[in-house]
């Protein structure tokens, strides 16, 4: 996870709460995050904050792997946040695709969870998401291009939380790999995911001065 | 891991509890914990990526980029009355919900001579109870040395991120000092992040906003040069 | 506006292999013709005999009322829903409203059916929701709806009539108040021969437009026999208006015969409930 | 094929300055408040007026102090000679917001507060310029449901034929094949322009004198209408009519 | 987590989970039976039906021919989709299909093609001109909880009745003849996919009913064919360590060879 | 449908005008209101027809055009029928409001018509191009009973249909072009006058009442519409409202639903000759009248 392979400005949309344009690689997405706002009378929980993930294309078609995906994010997004600090309120999270070259899910949720953060929600944890490929000889590529990606037999995206022990917080996989290649695939992407969570760090860093 | 101390960068999810409470000789009482901080069974976590700050010990906070005002009791904020029911209006506050202002909060106000302040205006006023589930309520009750509340005529709203207004209000900022030099205004700095500023001329009391809202993101030293400019532009 | 793609789409334009082989069809639609003139059907039964029913309730524990019913190889189910309150409703109603859902599987005819609703099954629907709202005691859940959902699972022949009374059966399974226990049959007409029950094949033959003068068509009925009241009744086909009192009264003695058989299933039912209940 | 021949005839027969005849009817449904028939050449439009009543749609947005103007305008299936397949598309959402836009520079809404006027307009035949025929039709509805309006709302089309006349009051054909077309909705008496649109790109020293056209024509279906609608209310003030004649000039 | 939900899912652990059993009788750990009867409907080209425990599931395949994508000339169309009428559950909505029927939608075309468990070239007709196109459409009946296992078994099994006539296209003429010799379809692997309701940290449910599921926080699904693992999907919620994720995979190799006999014996 | 609520007592006053067999318009139970003929108003139409039953106002055209006949039925043509209920009629149609009344309105058309109306009247090759029929429906006014309406106006319009002749097919392999007379007198009108015509019966207390108004729809337990054609025959029978039947009234009511069915058909071949013959120099109304 070289340096300059994660580019990222935060705060770049005016009238949100929390934005965050993410490049990983060449893929790139933009989070746009509305803050605890007066919801929908149907969707209003009383003691806690309804929390909404849409998941846009460029083209703007939506078909059945998107919404796949958008659970995804939806119930990822949801662990992180404290919900019970903004009752009978909505927050609305805009996840759009720029460019899709490839590790396009590990991108949305990096994405996401800097734009949560740039909006000064409260949250538990942060998470990272980091993506491999397992090609036939048995070794494991962190964020593969798109190239290795279609000829690798196993492609994997997992998500860690920034907690002391290691725990899995999302997994999500395409092609077949045994037990023990899932296992190897754990380990290696958990040390990677250290490395977002400098970069977020830095990030922060960068952006904190002024206040 | 950079290491977790004050005045340095922390994330949600880092535990803090060791600098926060270092060593048990103090009790844990006393110790105040503001926002970004959460006590979570005996430990103290930080749940918004920001600079931890202390204050002579006894004040923890987390200062980090907000723009969504959270109601909290005794600030002084800016509004615009969104609607009118029979015994209340209902401000805009930029918080989640809109907050209701009784007819008679306002000082000297009876039931016979109502204050008479139409759907659009801009008004100043005390939070007085603030809770997350209830909307919030707010008072134009003048009390000891505070500012004057109530209705603000004609004048110009402008929006700000809340650290930036927060930073406005501390009484040592040198800006609005130097810009009161300058020309003669009036300035009410909500806590949610809305200013209202009145002078004689609208050029005037614009030229104040952008410097204002340009000033945001300069550092210390290089506010007077700014001033040049605001008055060079004023003066032709 | 961002087209949205709820399902996996295939290629436009698919056709059914069966399309080819319409000459082996049609020669089986004139066998079918040919023996019906012999008073012979193509499954043996005589030409008024009802195809025997199987019925089994309680089949969706999710719902509050369901029913699953095969009269002969149409097979399909049916589900109710406790009484919910109307979104969005302004006025006040003193009856409840009833919410009827038609829907054929894709796989349940012969042509491929398609996802939405098309004009056929809305039609379905309307007749369904008009053969129930006579039954039900409306007024008990005033200013709320009921949902009524069937699925026909595969399609034989006869549909409206085992889509009615498998919704009787639902509803009494779902003990929502009704006036009487509702049943319907169907009546296939070609050239003046009534075939009760008619299955997918007859009733092609049925609505074939020959016009020679004879009668051919189908007529459905609902009917509540306690208070011998019709309920729903549904005619298409070109046919003498003198028959139609033979055509109400041949239905009216078939709704009686399946009259008693939903009444022991619905009874079977009871007791059942009873027994698990004090174990 | 050129639109004007060398002895200054259209296809139709019409000379460039001369608009196609105007017939129509007033009340032409009991069961709305306001209705009229128009045809101006071969376009034929009903229109009908509901209101103003209490609101229906949106009660939330509704501004208290006037009334709520809310259209329809819909293409009869049938109304062009090849199948419309649906009566309602997107161009006919357009082509609403427009019709909304130019009656409600007329119509005193703040007479009505808190109530709701729907204009429904309907095309059965269309033989170009649609839109304008039918904010005459409704102007002509809005009179015979008798609500305050400041004056009448008359449009017209025009548009340039091979490069320098300009032609008044086009069909279907003129519009299709011929230059760029104007559509200019005014309100006569006063000389404010309500709606301006043009079909396509146009030059700017073309504008002049095809606008000049189009608001000409305006003022003369203006005159039209007005004779018509006095004598539809000689007709309809005396006790003595009861047979229906036809109005035709 | 809104606090009804805790209080309930607090009571249930302390009755029930603390003596590690279930409302329904079951261990923690063990998977409630799987019942399936084939070629049900006549109508559709090959059907099954499948029962675990509660939940119902039908399965229908119609053959259709239509003409392969550019791209791919050579293979046929496996199209894979869920309905979940409101006939199966009060939480659903009658219209458009809800969020969690496209996700199933999604996930279990990607099962199909990862582990590919059905050759589609057996589906070419002749290439570039002319393909089988199997439209597959499962109608969930109950749902009583892990609708996900029940639909894949459903289209394993109702794949494997699928019979499709021997079919001529003459490239020239454009003519295509329909011979009734039918021959059935080869089904290369058997996946099975079973769900796991993750409670809280402690722990983890086997096959959810429709009720646990709705205490639990979310749901980790494996598909595994007793060796190979073809996805473990975990959409987010709570965290899990990776001993409990060994006793899942354990737990889901051998609840593969029962589910692939029972498909097996079957046929 | 309009916006028409009535109280109880008007209801018991319209059922009790009804006992005695004398409605509150003064007609008798049988009888129906005056109806306004008036054919061939849409010029760029084959044929269209206005009808106007006291204030229902229904314009049906019908157009045509060329199609690939269904590979399952190669010799037959192709019928569709489109109702658009206008906004004109009532503020409830407006946008998607009167989807389901025209949805029922076609359906039934539909199926009246299926049984009698020959579709290999309408083939030009077979299995390679036949004519296909666009009925549109437009209701611009409704004031009750229209289903009658509706069935009148377009067999009035398909009675007025004329289709024009093929000069000439060319075959050249696979597509076929055909020559069509561009002369437009050169037509041969279509055969539709064995086509049905909806009466629709309201049950009104325990009579019954033919060409109810929205009145005594509203006030009516169930109304029975039948298709019946000029022999008698009857094509389709639909039961719409909630009301319940006894047996033998529903034979009734179409007994004499079938007897009158019977008269209108009668009644509109008279005007459809009437005005066959007389159109040397027919003046146009159209609205204008």
């Amino acid at each position: 996870m070289s340096e300059e392979f994660l580019k990222c400005q935060l705060g770049f949309l005016g009238n949100t709460e929390g934005s965050a344009y993410l490049s990983q690689g060449k893929s790139t997405v933009s989070v746009s995050v509305v803050g605890p706002f007066e919801p929908k009378a149907s969707k209003c929980m009383y003691d806690r904050a309804t929390v909404d993930v849409t998941f846009r294309r460029k083209t703007g078609s939506i078909t059945v792997h998107d919404k796949m995906l958008e659970g995804i994010m939806q119930s990822t997004c949801e662990k992180a946040l404290v919900v019970e600090q903004y009752p009978r309120t909505t927050i609305v999270v805009t996840v759009q695709e720029m460019q899709d070259r490839g590790n396009l899910l590990s991108t949305c949720l990096n994405a996401s969870c800097m734009g949560l953060m740039n909006s000064g929600i409260a949250m538990h944890h942060l998470y990272a998401a980091v993506s491999c490929a397992v090609t036939e000889k048995e070794e494991i590529i962190l964020n593969p291009d798109e190239t290795q990606i279609n000829s690798s037999v196993a492609y994997l995206t997992l998500v860690f939380a920034n907690t002391e022990t290691r725990c899995l917080l999302t997994s999500h996989t395409t092609g077949e790999f045994s037990q023990k290649t899932y296992m190897d695939c754990m380990d290696k992407c958990y040390a990677a995911s250290k490395e977002v969570f400098n970069f977020y760090q830095k990030v922060i860093k960068k952006s904190s001065i002024f206040n | 891991m950079i290491s977790v101390d004050f005045n340095n960068v922390v994330l949600p999810g880092n535990d803090v509890s060791h600098i926060v409470l270092k060593g048990d000789n103090c009790k844990r009482s006393e110790k105040t914990i503001g926002p970004g901080l959460k006590s979570v069974d005996n430990k103290i976590i930080v749940c918004n990526g920001g600079v931890l700050r202390c204050k002579d010990d006894k004040y923890f906070w987390i200062e980090y980029f907000k723009k969504k005002y959270i109601p909290a009791k005794d600030d002084v904020v800016v509004g615009i009355v969104a609607a009118k029911t029979s015994e209340m209006y209902k401000v805009d506050i930029g918080a989640s919900e809109l907050a209701t202002l009784p007819y008679l909060a306002f000082t000297n106000a009876t039931k016979k001579n109502r204050p008479d302040i139409k759907v659009g205006n801009v008004v100043a006023a005390k939070i007085k109870m603030a809770t997350p589930f209830m909307e919030s309520e707010i008072s134009c009750v003048e009390y000891a040395n505070s500012i004057i509340f109530g209705q603000l005529e004609n004048g110009f709203l402008i929006n700000v991120s809340l650290n930036y207004a927060l930073r406005l209000r501390k009484s040592n900022s040198k800006l609005l000092y130097q810009l009161g030099q300058m020309v003669p205004y009036e300035i009410v700095i909500g806590a949610n992040g809305k200013i209202w500023i009145h002078s004689a001329s609208i050029r005037t009391t614009i030229a104040i906003g952008n410097a204002i809202l340009n000033a945001e993101h300069l550092e210390e030293e290089d506010i007077p040069q700014l001033v040049k400019s605001f008055n060079k532009s004023l003066n032709i | 506006m961002p087209t949205n793609v709820y399902r996996v789409q295939g290629p436009e334009g698919t056709v059914p292999y069966q399309q080819y082989l319409i000459e082996r069809n049609n020669n089986k639609l004139e066998e079918i013709a040919t023996s019906l003139m012999k008073d012979v059907r193509c499954d043996g039964r005589d030409i008024s005999a009802h195809r025997n029913l199987c019925i089994k309730t309680g089949i969706v524990t999710q719902a509050k009322g369901s029913a699953y019913l095969e009269c002969g190889s149409t097979k399909l189910i049916c589900s109710v829903f406790d009484p919910k309150e109307v979104p969005n409703k302004v006025e006040y109603a003193k009856t409840g409203e009833l919410q009827c859902e038609f829907k054929f599987a894709t796989f349940s005819c012969r042509q491929r059916r398609t996802y939405t609703r098309d004009s056929e099954e809305r039609q379905l629907c309307n007749e369904l929701r008009r053969a129930l709202e006579p039954a039900i005691c409306r007024g008990e859940f005033a200013n709320f709806e009921i949902h009524i959902n069937v699925l026909v699972l595969e399609n034989d022949g006869s549909v409206l009539a085992a889509a009615i009374t498998a919704a009787g059966l639902a509803l009494m399974d779902g003990c929502i108040p009704m006036y009487d226990v509702i049943v319907a049959t169907s009546l296939g007409i070609y050239k003046n021969k009534i075939l009760v029950d008619p299955t997918y094949d007859e009733e092609t033959l049925c609505s074939s437009t020959i016009d020679n003068g004879e009668n051919r068509g189908t007529v459905m009925l609902a009917y509540m026999k306690n208070l011998q009241q019709i309920t729903e009744f549904a005619q298409n086909g070109s046919m003498d208006v003198n028959m139609f009192p033979e055509y109400v009264q041949i239905l009216t003695n078939h709704n009686c015969k399946l009259y008693k058989l939903v009444i022991s299933a619905a009874r079977k039912d009871v007791i059942e409930h009873f027994e698990n209940e004090n174990e | 094929m050129d639109l004007l021949s060398r002895q200054g005839l259209r296809t139709d027969g019409r000379r460039s300055g001369e608009l196609r005849r105007i017939r129509c009817k007033m009340g032409v449904f009991n069961q709305p408040d306001g209705s009229a028939y128009l045809e101006q050449g071969n376009t034929k439009v009903v229109a009908a007026i509901y209101g103003p009543h209490e609101i229906r749609t949106n009660r939330a947005k509704a501004p208290n102090d006037s009334a709520v103007i809310n259209c329809q305008y819909s293409m009869a299936t049938f109304s062009r000679s090849e199948r419309k397949r649906r009566p309602r598309d997107n161009k006919s959402a357009e082509l609403t917001l427009h019709l909304k836009q130019a009656m409600a520079t007329a119509i005193k809404t703040d007479l009505y507060p808190k109530s709701q006027i729907d204009i429904f307009v309907q095309v059965l035949q269309s033989d170009g310029g649609n839109y304008s025929v039918c904010v005459n039709a409704a102007t002509l509805a809005l009179i015979d449901a008798g609500i305050a309006m400041e004056e009448f709302v008359i449009s017209c089309t025009s548009s340039l034929a091979n490069g320098e006349t300009p032609l008044v009051d086009i069909s279907h054909l003129e519009e299709t094949m011929g230059g760029p077309s104007l559509t200019v909705a005014i309100l006569p008496i006063s000389g404010k322009i309500a709606m301006l649109e043009t079909s396509q790109r146009i030059h700017i020293n073309h504008l002049e004198p095809v606008l000049t056209e189009a608001v000409r024509g305006c003022r003369y279906i203006y005159e039209n209408l007005n004779k018509i609608i006095k004598k539809h209310y000689e007709e309809i003030g005396g006790a003595l009519n009861w047979g229906t004649e036809e109005y035709n000039i | 987590m809104n606090s009804i939900k805790k209080n309930i899912q607090d009571t249930y652990t302390k009755e029930y989970l603390a003596l590690n059993k279930r409302n329904d009788g079951r261990e923690l750990m063990n998977f409630r039976d799987a019942s399936l009867n084939l070629n049900t409907i006549h109508t559709a080209d090959g059907s099954a039906v499948v029962k675990i425990g509660n939940t119902a599931v039908v399965c229908g395949i119609k053959a259709e021919l239509g003409v392969p994508k550019a791209e791919a000339p050579d293979i046929g169309y496996l199209l894979v989709n869920i309905e979940l009428p409101s006939l199966c559950s009060k939480k659903i909505r009658p219209g458009i299909p809800c969020d969690e029927a496209m996700q199933m939608t999604s996930f279990l075309n990607e099962v199909c093609n990862n582990c590919k468990i059905l050759d589609l070239q057996q589906l070419c007709i002749s290439v570039d001109k002319l393909v089988w196109v199997l439209s597959c459409d499962i109608y969930c009946l109950n749902y009583d909880g892990s609708v996900l296992d029940a639909c894949l078994i459903a289209l394993l099994s109702a794949l494997q009745t699928v019979k499709i006539p021997e079919v001529k296209y003459d490239k020239e003429t454009e003519e295509t003849t329909v011979i009734e010799n039918y021959i059935p379809l080869k089904v290369n692997s058997l996946p099975v996919s079973s769900t796991f309701g993750v409670f809280n940290e402690k722990y983890i449910l086997a096959d959810p009913t429709e009720e646990e599921e709705q205490l639990c926080v979310s749901k980790l699904t494996v598909v595994t064919n007793g060796s190979l693992i073809f996805s473990l999907h975990k959409p987010g919620g709570e965290f899990i360590k990776d001993s409990q994720i060994q006793n899942c995979i354990k737990h889901v190799n051998n609840r593969a060879k029962t589910i692939c006999q029972l498909i097996k014996a079957a046929q | 449908m309009s916006l028409v609520s009535l109280n109880e007592a008007e209801k018991v006053y319209i059922i009790h005008g009804v006992e005695e067999n004398f409605r509150c318009d003064g007609r008798s139970r049988q009888d129906y209101r005056p109806l306004e003929l008036e054919m061939d108003i849409v010029s760029n139409a084959n044929g269209s027809a206005r009808l106007r039953l006291a204030n229902s106002d229904i314009l049906v055209c019908v157009k045509v055009e060329i199609d690939t006949p269904l590979p399952e039925a190669p010799k037959d043509g192709k019928i569709e029928y489109f109702v658009d209920c206008s906004a004109n009629a009532t503020p409830a149609f407006e946008g998607r409001g009167g989807e389901h009344l025209a949805a029922e309105l076609s359906r039934f058309l539909c199926l009246a018509h299926g049984p009698v109306f020959n579709l290999s009247k309408l083939c030009i090759v077979p299995g390679q191009s036949c004519w296909k029929l666009f009925v549109d429906v437009l209701i611009l006014e409704c004031g009750g009973n229209l289903f009658d309406a509706v069935s009148l106006a377009a067999k009035a319009a398909l009675c007025n249909t004329s289709l024009p002749n093929i000069v000439g097919t060319y075959e050249d392999g696979q597509n076929i072009d055909l020559q069509i007379s561009d002369d437009p007198f050169d037509t041969k009108p279509l055969e539709a006058s064995d086509l049905p015509v909806l009466v629709s019966l309201c049950k009104i207390g325990n009579s019954y009442v033919a060409d109810p108004t929205i009145e005594e729809e509203i006030c009516g337990a169930g109304c029975i519409v039948v298709s019946v054609t000029p022999k008698g025959n009857v094509t389709a029978v639909l039961k719409k409202g909630a009301g319940s039947f006894m047996p033998d009234t529903l034979n009734e009511i179409i007994m004499s639903g079938s007897h009158i069915g019977i008269l209108l058909n009668k009644a509109l071949n008279e005007t459809l000759i009437q005005d066959m013959s007389s159109n040397v120099c027919k003046q146009q109304y159209g609205f204008l009248k």
